[in-house]
């Protein structure tokens, strides 16, 4: 038996290494937007595509978002498998009118005749220091669109996973990759890379008693963080995340709020008519009897994304979140 | 690099090398649209072609009326008629292989008719009933695209798709004058002639998108010169020419699938009824323009062209009529039949497979729906 | 002393006469979009502009809506106030890469140096037996974009109170007009429109004791239709018209579910991510230990907007509005 | 009407009358890029002006070696260089009167700082701190738009706007090749050309959008030849050469001053630098392009001419040198200074009047502030 290399890959690799594994698998999936082929992409996630699978399936396009989810819709039509990218999450606006209106009703439109199996690959949040329109959270924008997926890894292994999901769903996926998570590390076994993940399945990164908190994506280390700092305070958090936005796993999310009676929603999006919203409300439905205080949110402000040199004071971080588990209700309890 | 040490070593050279990327001269349309009937073009037009394209523009005609009678009897939501337009609707049908592809947006179910397809399934989305009537892969004909010009870049897809995979399809999209000036419509003809893909991009310019007229549309001396700004062929035709619209784009289709890459045409038409039947076009148009047009109808020009020459007379004319009235009896007779749906189908294809969310709101509406059975039996039963 | 004529106006009506008035009282208001001119609108809410204040105050533009939208960026940095006019809902999302990076961050990105009094009139909403991309409810998208305000009158009067309130503005505002009830009447005086309505404050049209339904726009007169159904059954229902979803007037709708405990939210967008997860959320955290039951949602389903021959399925319907009522958990009242 | 009730009646006649609604010959660029250095169309250009554009590339030139330097020192969140295309932004700046709008996108700092506009100002974005370092309104330049091609609607309403008002000022909009791609390129240059706004677009063509190169962007003759399309004139010029980019550009300033209406620009330029500082341009391109580049330096080619000429000498280099020397030091002493952003200012523009809702989010960070000065107060305190 050969020992195997197990060596530290960062989630830009990892999602590197889901499209290339995805390529040598299946002929039908092209990887096409602005850079991804002789340059390997702005983050380097496309690196060597093009270069192994040659640049029809693996190209540079035109700069235009629109044309590069509408012809991606031509190609899914015709059998192919496109996965798209999108520069950075503010560049994905002007392609939306082919996301509603398309990409996201073709399949009911012909009552099944005519799926879109594609991937429309986004980075995007903050905490990079981007100039404007470098760092938005547009995932509310996506959730408000029945027909999607939408799906954020927080982790090397579920970039890996999750992204190979995402391209092998015969439904529209847009995949939100944190683009500040691109250079956090994980190892792995480069010869077995992590499972495919089932779209639509939330996973209990640290189990605990006290209260819940309900993450996704960049805010992951951040509520993981949060929670160690909690401890001595005396609370044991426990920390969802939810890795798949659309299908929502309320199965999941809501046996921890039962369990706990508490929690926070954490992201970085804004906070009204975002995410959290949703999540608040749902959660809520399904477990008011069992909750001690209101689910609480903790969000970007309501704001445009701050300019780089103010965006510490935008983003949720630890304090925050603890602020909000303080305003819990804690006295209802004795 | 600063100025300072990029001097001493300088010596000014000529720009490296410029030159166009393509030559601008075989891009540009005519100077005048292409004609065939009534010019010296029309004695090497094929008889059989003539009489078969006279033939559809009958039923086309016919086709148009008989919807537009629906609408009035509440059997279609609504109809967007191509009325004075079919000789672009039946060359676009004709000049495609059965492996191509035809993109056709709403106001373009007579093509998708003359091509083969069932006019019932064709008005589906247009009477109310499901979004598309046909299985696109099996027609090759996209569904009905209602968002201006959000087509184009799906043919274009398709037709690159499909040549990446050696398969030999060319992709025809229609799209209205009005559609020229959305920007998908230049990035889907940017993107097909970088790609050099084999699709064919044909502009009905029927005069009006609804209520504007062309001159607010574009200052450009024609639709076909965008062709240039991207580096393929633009090509300006009598679009109620039939044998014109026709021929060019045979070629058209001929060029792209010879690897020759996109060409875009312009027809030169009008719109003879008013937008939709909700629309009123006294508003924005006056009789006489509309007669002007009405003295240069595409069935009228063929007609005048095959009896003189001999190639049709009353007998075929008959003819011609007696299946077009045909098509529309039974198009009515089946548009009479109220549509079944089945609100189930509201959740049954919005994924692959529900989510759970969805189960649970198709529960809630089947929950309703029983309900609502159970108070209609228990009121029969109390009668 | 001259009787003053009252006589019944249609929405369309005084949204049209709303848009006479501003342009007649400011020489910078200038209208524009596709078909507006000439044929005064697709719902002739435009009708008699141009020829009153001729076509360049009027404009019938070229059919591109982000260039109906980038332009009027462009004139109301000049200083002009324009009021753009998308043809549908589902018609506007070509203007969205506009909306979400310029129109909305402009007043942030120069520190209030230049701002944007634009308005934004979308038509949206089904149940007129619209086909597909005719009957879109897309308030998510614009309630998810800081920097925008988001408006939707449910009364003719509000209809001309909101709208000359939305052209005053100094920010931009999307004005949500609800098409289904273009052809709502009601009396009014044409020699003494309306009052101008401040934007942000809801107004509660019928007061109740049992619970709050929170509503707005074509919702409106289905939830009144329902408190008086609800009546028979012994729920005397309060009503909230929020007409304005951005601001949130968090005051009268706590005002109100505090005092009945018990809160359902109607509207025709979707549910998941729309803005019933908001509203309920806020709701919750200002309310909860008033609330007897979690506040509930009765909203569109999550799927595309159905064919007309199935909307009536689809849409909020009265029975709809009861069964949420009903599963507010009144038996744990006694 | 069925083509049953139109026989008869019918008289086929030629189309209604069809003509082109503009030229296109005059639109069309001419075959080669214009230019005037090194060639008999010098003998005619101002000395005084090129002498003031030299002085202003030098400056240029300077100006990105310094941003670039504070990249590497951390006092640049990124900078995009025009190191290549001083001739552009010089040009689209000293064209312009003072009433006159320019709209820059984010590589065009340059062409504000030529302006007039202070360089700190201009690097405000860059530099990561707030997003507009100036008032638009007050330098009649627009916000640097980093959206591509957004910016150029905006033009067109604010030229439109402008024109509308009576007041005499065109705008001047530059753009990348790369942004030609995009929609709103397509929609503004329709818009302009339906509403004859005065606005005037300068598309820099450096040869690469990022990686990408021209080739796979556009099979277009030339970028000047999509003007055609929208009916305006298109003017291809060598970018590099300072006195031919501002003749062609004063021109199209002057036609539309004149109620010409707009003018579409192509510049023939390169990109020498990296796309930004955090671009690797190895990874695409080769050395020895760029340096066949570099030997038709915008700066070398103008020198050269003065000097020839007798209009430049030594001192004259030298003063120029040493201009753009104050200037860099200036630039270097003020950025090396930490700006002072207050975090309040996150809630005071998103609108005029703060929401209560965001007005409870101020209070909230308010707080957290107040209580980190208090922890730190008390940490200083207790030491
Ligand atoms: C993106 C978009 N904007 C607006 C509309 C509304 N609309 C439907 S048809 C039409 C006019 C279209 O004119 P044209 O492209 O010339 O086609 P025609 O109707 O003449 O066939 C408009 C504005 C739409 N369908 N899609
Ligand atoms: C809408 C949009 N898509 C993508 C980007 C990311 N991006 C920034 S610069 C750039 C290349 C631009 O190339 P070009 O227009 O030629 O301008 P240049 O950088 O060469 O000056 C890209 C793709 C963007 N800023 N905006
Ligand atoms: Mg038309
Ligand atoms: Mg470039």
């Amino acid at each position: 038996m050969t020992t195997v290399a197990v060596k530290p890959a960062t989630m830009a690799q990892a999602l590197g290494r889901a499209l290339r594994d995805a390529m040598a698998d299946d002929p039908t999936v092209h990887v096409m937007g602005e850079d991804v082929g002789t340059l390997g992409g702005v983050f380097r996630v496309t690196d060597g595509l093009a270069k192994e699978f040659g640049e029809d399936r693996c190209t540079d396009t035109p700069l235009a978002e629109a044309g590069i989810l509408g012809t991606a819709v031509g190609m899914a039509m015709y059998g192919l498998r496109p996965v798209v990218e999108m520069q950075f999450d503010a560049f994905a606006y002007p392609s939306f009118e082919q996301l509603i209106s398309h990409v996201s009703r073709m399949r009911n439109r012909t009552r099944g005749a005519m799926p879109l199996p594609l991937t429309i690959r986004v980075p995007y949040g903050g905490g990079i220091g981007g100039v404007e329109h470098h760092s938005d959270s547009s995932e509310a924008y996506y959730m408000a669109t029945p027909g999607l997926h939408v799906v954020t890894p927080a982790t090397v292994a579920d970039a890996y996973g999750l992204l190979r999901a995402a391209i092998a769903s015969d439904d529209p996926v847009v995949f939100l990759e944190p683009k500040r998570l691109y250079w956090s590390k994980d190892s792995w076994n480069p010869d077995e890379p992590p499972a495919v993940e089932p779209v639509g399945r939330a996973v209990v990164r640290r189990s605990g008693r006290s209260a819940t908190l309900i993450t996704y994506g960049p805010s992951l280390p951040v509520c993981l963080e949060a929670a160690e700092a909690a401890q001595a305070e005396g609370w044991d958090l426990e920390v969802v995340d939810l890795r798949s936005l659309v299908p929502f796993d309320d199965e999941t999310v809501s046996a921890s709020v039962r369990h706990t009676g508490r929690a926070v929603v954490v992201h970085e999006s804004g906070s009204f008519g975002g995410p959290g919203g949703e999540i608040a409300a749902r959660v809520t439905e399904r477990c008011f009897h069992y909750l001690e205080a209101p689910v609480l949110r903790v969000a970007g402000f309501d704001i445009p994304y701050p300019p780089p040199m103010l965006e510490r004071h935008h983003l949720p971080g630890v304090d925050r979140i603890l602020d909000a588990v303080a305003r819990l209700q804690w006295e209802a309890e004795n | 690099m600063t100025v300072m040490e990029q001097r001493g070593a300088y010596k000014p050279t000529p720009p490296p090398a410029w030159q166009p990327r393509t030559d601008p001269a075989p891009l540009l349309p005519d100077a005048l649209p292409y004609r065939v009937l009534g010019t010296d073009a029309a004695a090497e037009a094929d008889p059989g072609l003539l009489r078969r394209l006279y033939g559809e523009l009958v039923r086309g005609r016919r086709y148009n009326a008989q919807a537009t009678a629906l609408t009035k009897q509440g059997r279609l939501a609504v109809y967007p008629s191509s009325t004075g337009q079919e000789a672009c609707q039946v060359a676009a049908a004709l000049v495609l292989e059965e492996r191509d592809w035809l993109f056709p947006s709403y106001r373009d179910t007579l093509a998708a008719v003359a091509r083969g397809l069932d006019p019932v399934q064709a008005l589906t989305l247009l009477r109310g009933d499901w979004h598309t009537g046909y299985d696109p892969r099996e027609h090759r004909i996209a569904p009905l695209c209602t968002p201006l010009a959000t087509q184009l870049p799906h043919a274009v897809g398709l037709a690159h798709a499909a040549h990446l995979q050696g398969d030999d399809v060319v992709a025809l999209a229609l799209v209205g004058d009005g559609g020229t000036s959305e920007g998908d419509f230049h990035e889907a003809l940017n993107f097909a002639a970088v790609w050099q893909a084999p699709v064919v991009f044909l502009v009905q310019n029927n005069g009006f998108a609804i209520s504007v007229p062309l001159a607010k549309q574009t200052a450009a001396p024609s639709l076909a010169h965008k062709a240039v700004g991207y580096g393929m062929p633009g090509r300006l035709v009598d679009g109620n020419d039939a044998a014109a619209v026709h021929e060019v784009l045979s070629e058209a289709v001929a060029h792209a699938r010879a690897g020759g890459g996109p060409t875009l045409v312009e027809a030169v038409t009008y719109r003879i009824d008013a937008h939709t039947n909700a629309d009123d076009d006294k508003r924005y148009r006056g009789d006489s323009e509309v007669e002007a047009w009405r003295a240069h109808d595409p069935i009228g020009l063929l007609e005048h062209e095959l009896t003189e020459r001999g190639l049709l007379d009353e007998d075929g004319m008959r003819a011609a009529r007696e299946k077009a009235e045909e098509m529309a009896a039974d198009l009515r007779e089946r548009m009479n039949r109220d549509p079944e749906l089945d609100p189930m189908d509201l959740f049954a294809h919005v994924y692959a497979r529900p989510t759970t969310q969805l189960l649970e709101q198709e529960a809630q509406l089947r929950a309703e729906l029983d309900a609502e059975e159970r108070h209609h039996e228990s009121e029969g039963a109390a009668r």
